[in-house]
């Protein structure tokens, strides 16, 4: 029991009940809104999830000033690869927040509703 | 020196006291402005409170604290300002014990014009 | 102690994501999502990452608030 | 109710999935080779205080070019799709006003935050932060501007012309990297300075001004598309 | 275009420069003249907020007197506020009271405004012309003249001298 | 000596989240929540600044500034939503 009871679990346990939860909402939720809230909530749980990974027992900010010097850097930060990475993630996940929520507004205007279930042209 | 970071400790811990009260009173009071009263004031007041003391321990830190401080001075209550007009336009319910409510005409008025 | 700190982060979290999931009122859990985005940001400052922790305040949590509000006023407008 | 129970089943799988991944996860207590690599050699070869910003700007540079694109994308499509829209009714719109507190806060603020913002991306390989929070936080800015001054019109060529000219400098900081130095958006091409002073990391400060107009710059015409439309509803 | 406006802006803007990077490298400070001069440009040519603020000893003497009596009101209030709260009866009285402000310039009054809000016991709500609505948790007269007395005694005069 | 003191100030900050959080959940309106949401965003401030000293990093308080002006804008965009001014 003890060996789970470190930051980078407990911080990864969260990420990942975020994630099922935010699926959760995408599959049960009928408002097109909740859908897109269910999106952004499943973007964060996998950004955590990816954080989590990168983190190092013990370790500290990957920026080298005064608290952290050079010669010693490889010791003590995290890995700075999964932080850029998600990096980039979080603002493509902007992008794609506001492109489905252009979508939303595109369908309401058509059939001034926020239910999915009278979207039926496809349904097969 | 021991004694100055103490020092500095015992002003955060008042400010965080003062941020417990303001989660309190947002719990305790009957109505919107009256949260609005205990819940944002109190806990601008411990967030202040705490970052000095911080500085205080680390004085190396005073500068960046200092614009934070500014910045939360500014901007809070503004955003207090904004949501209390709103909600008052809005026409939410005060308590049973508000005494008088003197923009409600001015306010009648320009929704009229 | 960040352990402990961090089994609260994770709480708050969860509270607020299911907030955002089963709230009946849109508006409400608009905001519950961008306050669940604050407090991840304060816990990736818990796992050494201040330029995620940035990024995620400033684009993840605060920029998409208010994006969805744009979208709900003009939903509400073409409403009336 | 068949749909119902089929998700169920998919969700109990990727929870089991999950829980796999869970129990096997340990942590590390060291670096991975590769970051150990970057870990080591980054501040010599980069010059970047900033570990992150040398990774995302000059070992996987290539990435950020394409996210800035993606970016791009998202902004020109969010824009057709709402100017596209054909409006429903021609009525006025009537906003209520600010009050006055709001106004005057808001000169004061907004000439700071555009600072702020230019302080995060200029300082990118020393501190936290870079193109994207900064452009993000000029974005902000111009949100505030919105907020404050619903009326308030911008100037779309100048956002077009800042985004294009962001854009091009970018990639030809890019192509410099490839002709006078060992690849593309390779920083070494420009002296690498003392590590930790505002003008080291070569060209890494320069490809942040760059990323941070052009990212400001996109969101801003996202915001903008979606307050234009508000008058013609 | 008002210089006295740019000028003032450009003092701020480079204070904050100043505070944000905490080193006094030249380069640095090169970027942040340059940075603040260029916003300072853009921003204060529009608009006269802060045009009307002249840096006098008097007036630099003014506002120490103001964050000091600011400091001591913030916390007395907070104190009061926080009995309140405490107490279980909940003693509270609360209204919207109408007052009066003879400040004209904008940033004299919105100071003025967040300094009442930022005070616990009274908020802000709305603000037209020289009329000040405000909440007030504990009504102790609905007049007018005896309410601005009772909530901006301490803080108007002071303000009147900073910004003329 | 000091750390504890400190331990005890985060205790403090916590339980004022806490607080606004119930009421984050309950809050009757809109507006009572986004009043929550305030004072949940100030209190976070200071429990970055608070993870700021621990680590011993100055670097983590530019997180604590975007952080403030995010949430404060936040905060007046809902506002403004509200009173139909957006």
């Amino acid at each position: 029991m003890a060996q789970y009871l470190t930051l980078e679990f407990i911080a990864m346990l969260t990420g990942f009940i975020l994630i099922i939860i935010g699926l959760w909402g995408m599959i049960t939720q009928k408002n097109l809104i909740k859908l897109v809230i269910g999106f952004s909530l499943f973007d964060t749980g996998l950004n955590i999830v990816i954080v989590s990974m990168a983190y190092v027992k013990n370790s500290t900010a990957p920026i080298i000033d005064k608290a952290v010097d050079v010669s010693q850097a490889a010791s003590k930060i995290a890995d700075p690869v999964p932080q850029a990475l998600v990096l980039t993630s979080i603002v493509i996940g902007l992008g794609v927040t506001a492109l489905m929520l252009a979508y939303v507004l595109r369908m309401y205007r058509e059939k001034k509703s926020l239910d999915i279930n009278s979207y039926t042209d496809l349904r097969w | 020196m021991e004694i100055r970071e103490i020092i500095g400790a015992s002003v955060t811990l008042v400010g965080s006291i003062f941020i417990f009260l303001g989660g309190l009173g947002i719990v305790r009071m009957p109505d919107l402005f009256n949260r609005i009263q205990a819940g944002t004031k109190a806990s601008t007041l411990g967030t202040i409170l705490s970052l000095i003391g911080l500085g205080i321990i680390n004085p190396a830190w005073i500068w960046k604290l200092l614009v934070i401080v500014f910045f939360v001075l500014i901007t809070n209550p503004v955003s207090s300002n904004v949501i209390s007009r709103a909600a008052h336009f809005r026409g939410t319910k005060m308590t049973d014990k508000t005494v008088a409510d003197l923009l409600v005409e001015s306010e009648n008025k320009t929704r009229e014009e | 102690m960040s352990i402990l700190l961090a089994i609260f982060l994770g709480l708050v979290i969860l509270v607020l994501a299911i907030t955002a999931i089963y709230h009946k009122n849109t508006k409400v859990a608009i905001i519950a999502t961008g306050t669940v985005g604050l407090f991840a940001s304060v816990l990736y400052l818990l796992l050494a990452a201040p330029d995620v922790a940035l990024t995620e305040a400033s684009i993840g949590s605060g920029l998409s608030t208010i994006i969805f509000f744009y979208v709900l006023n003009k939903i509400r407008q073409s409403n009336d | 109710m068949i749909k119902k129970g089929l998700l169920l089943i998919l969700l109990v799988g990727f929870v089991a999935v999950i829980s796999g991944l869970l129990i096997n996860f340990t942590g590390s207590n060291e670096l991975n080779p590769l970051a150990s690599y970057y870990a080591e050699k980054g501040p010599t070869e980069v010059g970047a205080a900033n570990l992150v910003t040398a990774v995302v700007i000059t070992y996987r540079g290539f990435d950020t070019l394409g996210e800035v694109t993606i970016l791009f994308i998202a902004a020109a499509i969010v824009g057709f799709f709402l100017k596209t829209m054909n409006a429903d009714t021609n009525r006025p719109l009537r906003l209520r006003k600010t009050s006055e507190i709001l106004e005057t806060a808001s000169t004061l603020l907004v000439p700071t935050i555009f600072m702020l913002g230019a302080y995060i991306f200029v300082n990118g390989h020393l501190t936290p932060g870079g193109g994207f929070q900064g452009g993000a936080v000029i974005a902000t800015g111009v949100m505030m501007i919105i907020l404050a001054r619903p009326a308030s019109q911008f100037n779309h060529k100048l956002i077009s012309v800042l985004e294009s000219i962001s854009g091009i400098g970018f990639v030809v900081m890019g192509v410099l990297g490839l002709v006078l130095a060992s690849g593309f958006l390779n920083n070494a091409f420009l002296p690498l300075g003392k590590l930790g002073s505002l003008l080291s990391a070569g060209a890494i400060p320069i490809i942040y001004v760059f990323i941070g107009i052009k990212v400001g710059s996109e969101l801003t015409s996202i915001l903008d598309s979606l307050k234009e439309n508000q008058n013609e509803i | 275009m008002n210089i006295r406006n740019v000028a003032n802006l450009f003092v701020l803007l480079f204070l904050i420069w100043l505070l944000l990077t905490g080193t006094f490298e030249l380069t640095s400070l090169l970027l942040g003249l340059v940075l603040a001069g260029a916003l300072a440009l853009i921003f204060g040519k529009n608009s006269s907020v802060f045009g009307k603020l002249r840096f006098t000893p008097k007036m630099l003497a003014y506002s120490l007197i103001y964050l000091f009596v600011l400091s001591w009101e913030i916390v007395k209030s907070n104190i009061d506020v926080a009995l309140r709260v405490i107490n279980p009866k909940l003693p509270i009285n609360p209204g919207i009271v109408k007052i009066k402000t003879r400040l004209k310039s904008p940033m004299g009054r919105m100071i003025l405004a967040n300094s009442i809000t930022l005070t616990p016991g009274t908020l802000t709500i709305d603000m037209k012309d020289d009329e000040l609505y405000i909440h007030w948790i504990d009504v102790k007269t609905l007049d007018a003249e005896k309410a601005s007395q009772e909530i901006l005694g301490k803080f108007e005069k002071l303000l009147e001298v900073i910004y003329g | 000596m000091v750390n504890t003191i400190l331990f005890v100030a985060g205790v403090f900050m916590a339980l004022g989240i806490l607080l606004a959080l119930f009421r984050f959940i309950k809050g009757p309106d809109i507006t009572d929540r986004t009043i929550a949401f305030d004072v949940m965003t100030i209190a976070s401030i200071t429990v970055i600044a608070l993870i700021a000293h621990f680590a011993g990093r100055i670097i983590y308080l530019d997180v604590a500034l975007v952080y403030g002006l995010l949430s404060f804008l936040s905060v007046v965009a809902i506002g403004r939503y509200i009173e139909r001014g957006l």
